[in-house]
């Protein structure tokens, strides 16, 4: 691989992690426009709305330091993760156990949510910390499990190098469902955005935030969901071409069909999510848990060498 | 910079939800403020603007100033949504209705105050920063008024009204009738009972003129008589019967005179009244 | 039923009523005056109140009594006194009765023992005569203030006739005048909700005081959109200027406030209404529960987060507020409605165009249903959530759709026939489990039930004038005007005054009856559905594949019987 | 297929039936005040100078609850439901819509009656030439209410008026 082709896609890499989010939940919110049978926003409005929250001033309910620095935490851990996973042949930045890195930042984004809702005495903020912890206590796990048995699979504790590697047997094809479905709630997409519910909690930790701050923080909530789902989108196309794509030729091809799938992905999300109502915490607690007791039938599956 | 995203939160002073509703409403399919970057903001926090309904109440005026104040510090754009929010409404001087003193309760001002601006005054005063009032009146509006507000709001559109001062120089009219003018009144008033006030200036107009047409109480039966066969509306039918009915009577009544034999006429007015009350209307 | 037959078996029903009150009370009571056609006013001493109105609300034999409206007055112009009625109804189609039980309380002694700890129900009514006349009840369990807001000094009381309607005093807004609010229970948080929040369309205060995240109890502050109308209705407009801010009591059931009034009205001052008329007024009246109903069907979607039914119920919605438009002039708002009749007639164009939307309604509902219960997340959200028992919601005089998802058999249009109902076929949908999927049930078929209306009203409306008129209401003529307003029974007091102005008028909205139930209905439920719950007790879901069945075997609802709709809808209601 | 209308780029018309803003004409406006009389929301006023003789008839469309009782009460057809609904502005004064007119003096004493002008030109048309002495009444109608009184004529411009207003 040469220099020129690692600095190239790393360029591009950062391009898409900072700029590509806005972008697919301006094409989301089209596409459930277009369920709804309304015209909806142009695709570039969640552009506008953030050039707008971030050009405000905001107004700061409290003075503890943590209400600050949370948005900023967020956004950085939202853009390491999303750094861990590949771009064509490229991983921008890639060392062995970043498997752990990527989850660990991953839940540094609700752990940032849940500090700014800790840090007011407001019940809306409150409840939706509470219920980010809840749910990222039920699905983090899933999630760490479906990677450490495509891990496992592929002998590799680089993240972005699993789906050079991965073979496809029984087990892999179970961590891949679960793979989906952890994505799918860690997104926080309905039926599963209880955290953020507007008509429950006022948006909940949101509801305090304001300005550029609030700008930040969704920023980085869509930078998020644009991380799980192109680790998706990744672990699902490199498997496909990984054999005919070879040089900076073949890294390009990879990117295309990489955009491609996580468009598709988002496009299936967006049908689903407008086909769907909010469930309760403890519903999805519950379902969760149930999700869990699987995931770790496919890590013993795999261990077996299934 | 024109803004493109406009997040509105929702602030109901005391409406009766009617205004409530179509705000909703222009968020739904056939109006969808969403295209013009519109949403409803779930915390006062995150808004631009703030959509006021309701003629502020005493009891909702203290959470209202907090919300107006939890706004960021700008645009704070209030848009005022509804007669009620504009001025107060037909409930401005209740007494459980927020108005400043100087406002009065039962005053001569023009334009009416009352309503959000009420909240604004006061905290502009207090030294708050508050934004434009983009005053959209109506009861409630049509969903198309507030998007015109919206778009208004955001520069989309130009205002169209303009406050108007007329005096004894732009001339008088005195239109005249076919029929004397007592006895249109007359007919006028008797028509609100048939076919209601907004039908009845069409239904009267038509009635003149056949009146005009006809030479004698004969000829304008005969004209009627043509008129509802032709008209398949048989509420409008029926008003016309009225109408001639009435007419006939009223000349009478005021002794003018009528062409025709007098017992014709009289005939002619008992068999109208039994087949105005006999066959009226669909079945 | 026929119209006569009706009127000759009732009026037997209502002299074996009547008669039972008088003979068992016969010592107590002061006074029996028949105001109109259904309604007694029996005077007796304040005193056995409790007793008098016990009697009568908790008669084991008398279907769905209910305390409908509650009036203070204040008559010292006239007797030096103050009064107070309580209206009780018979329902659940066995008699059209309403009473009246008047009593005379001196201004010397403003108390009287009040009926709440029999009749949980009275607990607003008579919180507000403490507010706004200052009478009053011993004995009251809560006697916090209700309807002034908070600033408003004591001992000031704006309903008695020597204050004037414009005044407005005030006291020091501080935290000692700030509504106090009950402790929370040991171990609970506080989960304040509103005034300002998104989803709750009209603004009050709830403070849920939780454990986790379910709710232990139920604490509000409400009447945020207390506007005087009574007072401004009393003093500045007359009979018919009344009838429009009666309509903009509530943005959403207008027509029957303004409706309820003008029956008040007419049935005090003995104004005929012409039949067209009466039609007219019921097609509107049930024009507005369609939209309403679309209305709340769809915020309840929208309160779970399922846009694409909140949506899809709006744009059926649309439609009938188009044709709103088009006969009246206004969406909503119609101001068809005065005293004596109606104010635009439906010439033939606009009856095509009735026919028209509804027809395309009934498809587009079924689908939308159809749609909504397929969703499973929704159905999940809505089932065993918010049950109100049948005991809570009679104990309450709760009414419409919120009591009748709770088993309460009774609507005002079929119990007491007013406007053209009396001509016309319709059923009233029960159910009996009581939580928001119920609820939501008793909307859907209500829909189609108005749409049945509809045709039928459209088939048989008679010719004739649209306005009767009238020259003068005689003074001090007391009546109570009722309609069933999409929430349930709204009920509308009048006591006719001089100078062609009120001289006494009460506002009773059915949310004002249903509202007392709601901590009931929350009690160990979800902070989650707390606003769903508040939601259904006006809006509700969706309705099932029965709705199809009901369509794909005939065209006509009819042909179901109420067994086989039942059947349907507990299939439905146990999940898709 | 979207649904949605292309309003506010594409214009739409109400429709005939609709209940727009209230629009006086003030060329057939003859200041009787029964819209006054009529209006539930005081959104129309009428307020008199007699120092200069005026009488304004004020019209707030941002007051108005649009229940067209006005358009009801007029006797000339000047006030009038419009189908118009784009009358949102920044500014309330846009709102408003004055008509001044003259208040008719009494030629016998010179003091300013409490009519217009327009109000006596109108009751003289509707006034049944026929059925009195036309002149006579004429004649007295066009005096103030105290000089009248003097005359002791019967009130047959109040007559007139009851019918207009």
């Amino acid at each position: 691989m040469s220099g020129y082709e690692r600095i190239a896609f790393s360029f591009i890499a950062v391009c898409l992690i900072l700029f590509l989010p806005p972008l697919l939940d301006g094409v989301a919110r089209k596409i459930k426009a277009k369920i709804q049978l309304r015209q909806g926003a142009p695709i570039l409005q969640t552009y506008y709305d953030l050039v707008t929250f971030l050009s405000m001033e905001p107004v700061y309910p409290t003075e503890r330091l943590a209400f600050r620095l949370a948005p900023y935490i967020a956004f950085a851990s939202a853009v390491s993760a999303a750094l861990v996973l590949p771009y064509g042949r490229v991983i921008p930045v890639s060392f062995t156990g970043d498997i752990f890195v990527f989850l660990y930042v991953l839940a540094m984004v609700s752990i940032a949510y849940m500090i700014a809702g800790f840090s007011l005495n407001n019940t809306y903020t409150n409840t939706g910390a509470n219920r980010e912890m809840m749910i990222m206590l039920s699905i983090e796990p899933v999630l760490g499990l479906a990677i450490g048995t495509l891990a496992l699979n592929a002998h590799t504790l680089r993240i972005g190098a699993i789906p050079f590697a991965v073979t496809f047997t029984l087990s892999v094809l179970l961590a891949y469902g679960l793979l989906a479905y952890s994505v799918y709630v860690e997104g926080g997409f309905i039926p599963f955005d209880v955290a953020e519910a507007e008509q429950e909690i006022l948006e909940g930790v949101f509801s305090e935030y304001s300005g550029y701050l609030l700008g930040i923080f969704k920023w980085a909530l869509m930078i998020k969901r644009f991380a799980l789902l192109w680790l998706l989108s990744s672990f699902i196309s490199i498997p496909l071409v990984r054999n005919i794509a070879s040089g900076a030729l073949g890294g390009a091809l990879i990117l295309v069909i990489q955009l491609m799938v996580l468009f598709l992905l988002y496009t299936s999300i967006a049908v689903i999510e407008s086909m769907n109502a909010r469930l309760r915490i403890e519903q999805i607690i519950r379902q969760n848990a149930g999700v869990f007791v699987c995931s770790i039938a496919v890590l013993v599956l795999a261990a077996l060498g299934w | 910079m024109r803004l493109r995203s406009l997040y509105v939160f929702h602030l109901d002073t005391g409406a009766c939800n009617g205004c409530e509703i179509e705000l909703f409403d222009i968020l739904t399919p056939y109006y969808d403020a969403e295209r013009l970057g519109v949403r409803l903001a779930a915390s006062p926090r995150h808004a631009h603007a703030m959509a006021a309904t309701g003629p502020l109440t005493r009891q909702a005026y203290y959470a209202a100033k907090e919300a107006i104040k939890a706004m960021p510090p700008k645009p704070r754009i209030i848009v005022a949504i509804g007669t009620c929010a504009c001025s107060g409404g037909i409930f401005y001087n209740g007494y459980p209705i927020y108005r400043r003193p100087e406002s009065g309760r039962e005053g001569q001002e023009y334009p009416r105050r009352g309503g959000i601006f009420e909240l604004v005054q006061d905290l502009r005063d207090e030294g708050e920063y508050v934004g434009p009032v983009v005053y959209i009146p109506g009861c409630p509006p049509r969903p198309e008024e507030i998007l015109y507000g919206v778009a208004l709001a955001l520069g989309l559109v130009e205002k169209q009204v303009k406050g108007e001062y007329y005096t004894e120089e732009v001339g008088f009219e005195l239109p005249e009738y076919p029929i004397e003018e007592r006895i249109r009144l007359s007919l006028r008033e008797r028509l609100k009972y048939v076919v209601g006030y907004f039908d009845r200036e069409k239904v009267l107009e038509d009635f003149m003129g056949l009146v005009a047409k006809a030479k004698s109480a004969e000829e304008l039966h005969g004209l009627i008589q043509g008129y509802c066969l032709k008209n398949p509306d048989p509420r409008v039918s029926l008003a016309m019967r009225v109408l001639k009915r009435e007419f006939l009577r009223l000349k009478e009544k005021y002794g003018w005179e009528v062409k025709g034999s007098a017992e014709a006429l009289q005939g002619e007015v008992r068999g109208l009244q039994v087949s105005a009350d006999g066959d009226a209307g669909p079945r | 039923m026929k119209e006569w037959a009706r009127k000759i078996t009732d009026e037997k029903v209502r002299e074996r009523y009547v008669n039972e009150v008088i003979e068992r009370f016969r010592d107590k009571i002061i006074r029996v005056e028949r105001n109109a056609d259904n309604q007694w006013m029996i005077e007796i001493r304040k005193e056995d109140l409790p007793e008098v109105i016990g009697y009568i609300i908790n008669h084991p034999e008398w279907k769905e009594t209910q305390l409908s409206t509650m009036v203070g007055a204040d008559e010292r112009p006239l007797r030096g006194k103050f009064s107070l009625i309580y209206w009780i109804s018979i329902n659940g189609a066995s008699g059209d009765v309403f009473f009246g039980i008047k009593t005379y309380i001196s201004e010397d002694d403003p108390k009287f023992p009040s009926v709440t700890p029999i009749h949980p129900g009275a607990n607003w009514y008579e919180r507000e005569v403490k507010d706004l006349l200052g009478l009053i009840p011993e004995g009251h369990p809560d006697p916090r203030r209700l309807v002034l807001p908070d600033d408003w000094p004591e001992g000031v009381y704006p309903l008695r006739k020597d204050f004037h309607y414009t005044d407005s005093p005030k006291r020091e807004f501080t935290d000692e005048t700030k509504y106090p609010y009950r402790e929370p229970p040991k171990g609970t948080a506080v989960f304040p909700l509103g005034p300002y929040h998104v989803a709750l369309d009209e603004p009050g205060h709830f403070r849920l005081y939780v454990k986790g995240e379910e709710i232990v109890d139920v604490d509000y502050r409400l009447f945020y959109q207390h506007r005087g109308i009574e007072k401004i209705g009393e003093n500045r407009l007359t009979y018919d200027q009344v009838n429009f801010i009666a309509e903009r009591i509530c943005g959403i059931c207008g027509t029957a406030h303004a409706l309820a009034y003008a029956q008040a009205v007419e049935a005090a001052g003995g104004v005929e209404v012409p039949e067209r008329a009466e039609y007219i007024r019921t097609v509107m009246a049930e024009i507005e529960r369609l939209h309403s109903h679309l209305l709340n069907l769809g915020l309840a979607c929208h309160d779970v987060g399922f846009d694409k039914g909140f949506m899809d119920a709006f744009r059926l919605r649309e439609h009938v507020m188009w044709l709103a438009e088009r006969l009246t002039g206004n969406r909503k708002t119609y101001g068809m409605v005065v005293i004596g009749g109606v104010r635009r007639d439906f010439l033939e164009y606009r009856r095509s165009m009735i026919e028209k939307v509804i027809r395309e309604l009934r498809e587009g509902f079924q689908k939308w249903a159809d749609q909504t219960l397929s969703t499973k997340t929704f159905v999940k959200r809505c089932e065993g959530v918010g049950v109100l028992s049948y005991k809570d919601a009679k104990r309450w005089s709760s009414v419409g759709p919120w009591a009748r998802g709770s088993g309460r058999d009774l609507d005002a249009r079929r119990d007491h026939p007013f406007a053209a109902y009396k001509y016309l076929d319709f059923k009233v949908p029960v159910y009996k489990e009581g939580d928001v999927l119920a609820r939501c049930l008793v909307r859907a078929e209500e829909i189609l039930e108005s749409i049945w209306i509809i045709e039928q009203a459209l088939d048989e409306m008679p010719g004739g004038d649209i306005l009767a008129e009238w020259k003068e209401i005689p003074p001090y003529q007391e009546a109570v005007g009722f309609t069933e307003a999409p929430r349930g029974e709204d009920v509308h007091y009048v006591m006719t005054g001089e100078g062609n102005r009120l001289y006494r008028w009460r506002i009773r909205a059915s949310t004002y009856n249903n509202f007392p139930a709601l901590p009931d209905a929350m009690r160990g439920n979800s902070v989650a559905d707390a606003v769903l719950i508040i939601a259904s007790m006006d809006p509700c879901y969706s309705c099932t594949e029965r709705v199809q069945v009901v369509d794909a075997r005939s065209g006509k609802v009819r042909v179901l019987t109420e067994k086989e709709l039942t059947e349907l809808s507990r299939k439905a209601s146990r999940g898709v | 297929m979207a649904v949605t209308l292309k309003y506010p780029f594409v214009k739409i018309e109400a429709p005939p039936e609709y209940r727009g803003v209230p629009h006086i004409n003030p060329r057939l406006c003859i200041g009787c005040g029964a819209c006054v009389n009529a209006c539930p929301a005081d959104a129309l006023l009428r307020i008199d100078d007699y120092e200069k003789g005026t009488r304004k008839i004020v019209l707030d469309v941002g007051r108005c609850i649009r229940c067209a009782r006005c358009d009801e009460a007029c006797p000339t057809g000047a006030i009038r439901m419009t189908r118009n609904f784009e009358v949102a502005t920044l500014d309330r004064k846009d709102h408003v819509e004055v008509v001044e007119l003259r208040l008719h003096r009494c030629p016998n004493c010179g003091s300013y009656t409490d009519y217009t002008e327009r109000a006596l030109e109108k009751a003289l048309q509707i006034l049944p030439e026929g059925l009195f002495d036309g002149d006579e009444i004429r004649k007295r109608a066009i005096l103030c209410r105290n000089c009248r009184r003097k005359l002791t004529v019967d009130d047959a411009v109040e007559a007139s008026r009851e019918v207009v207003e």
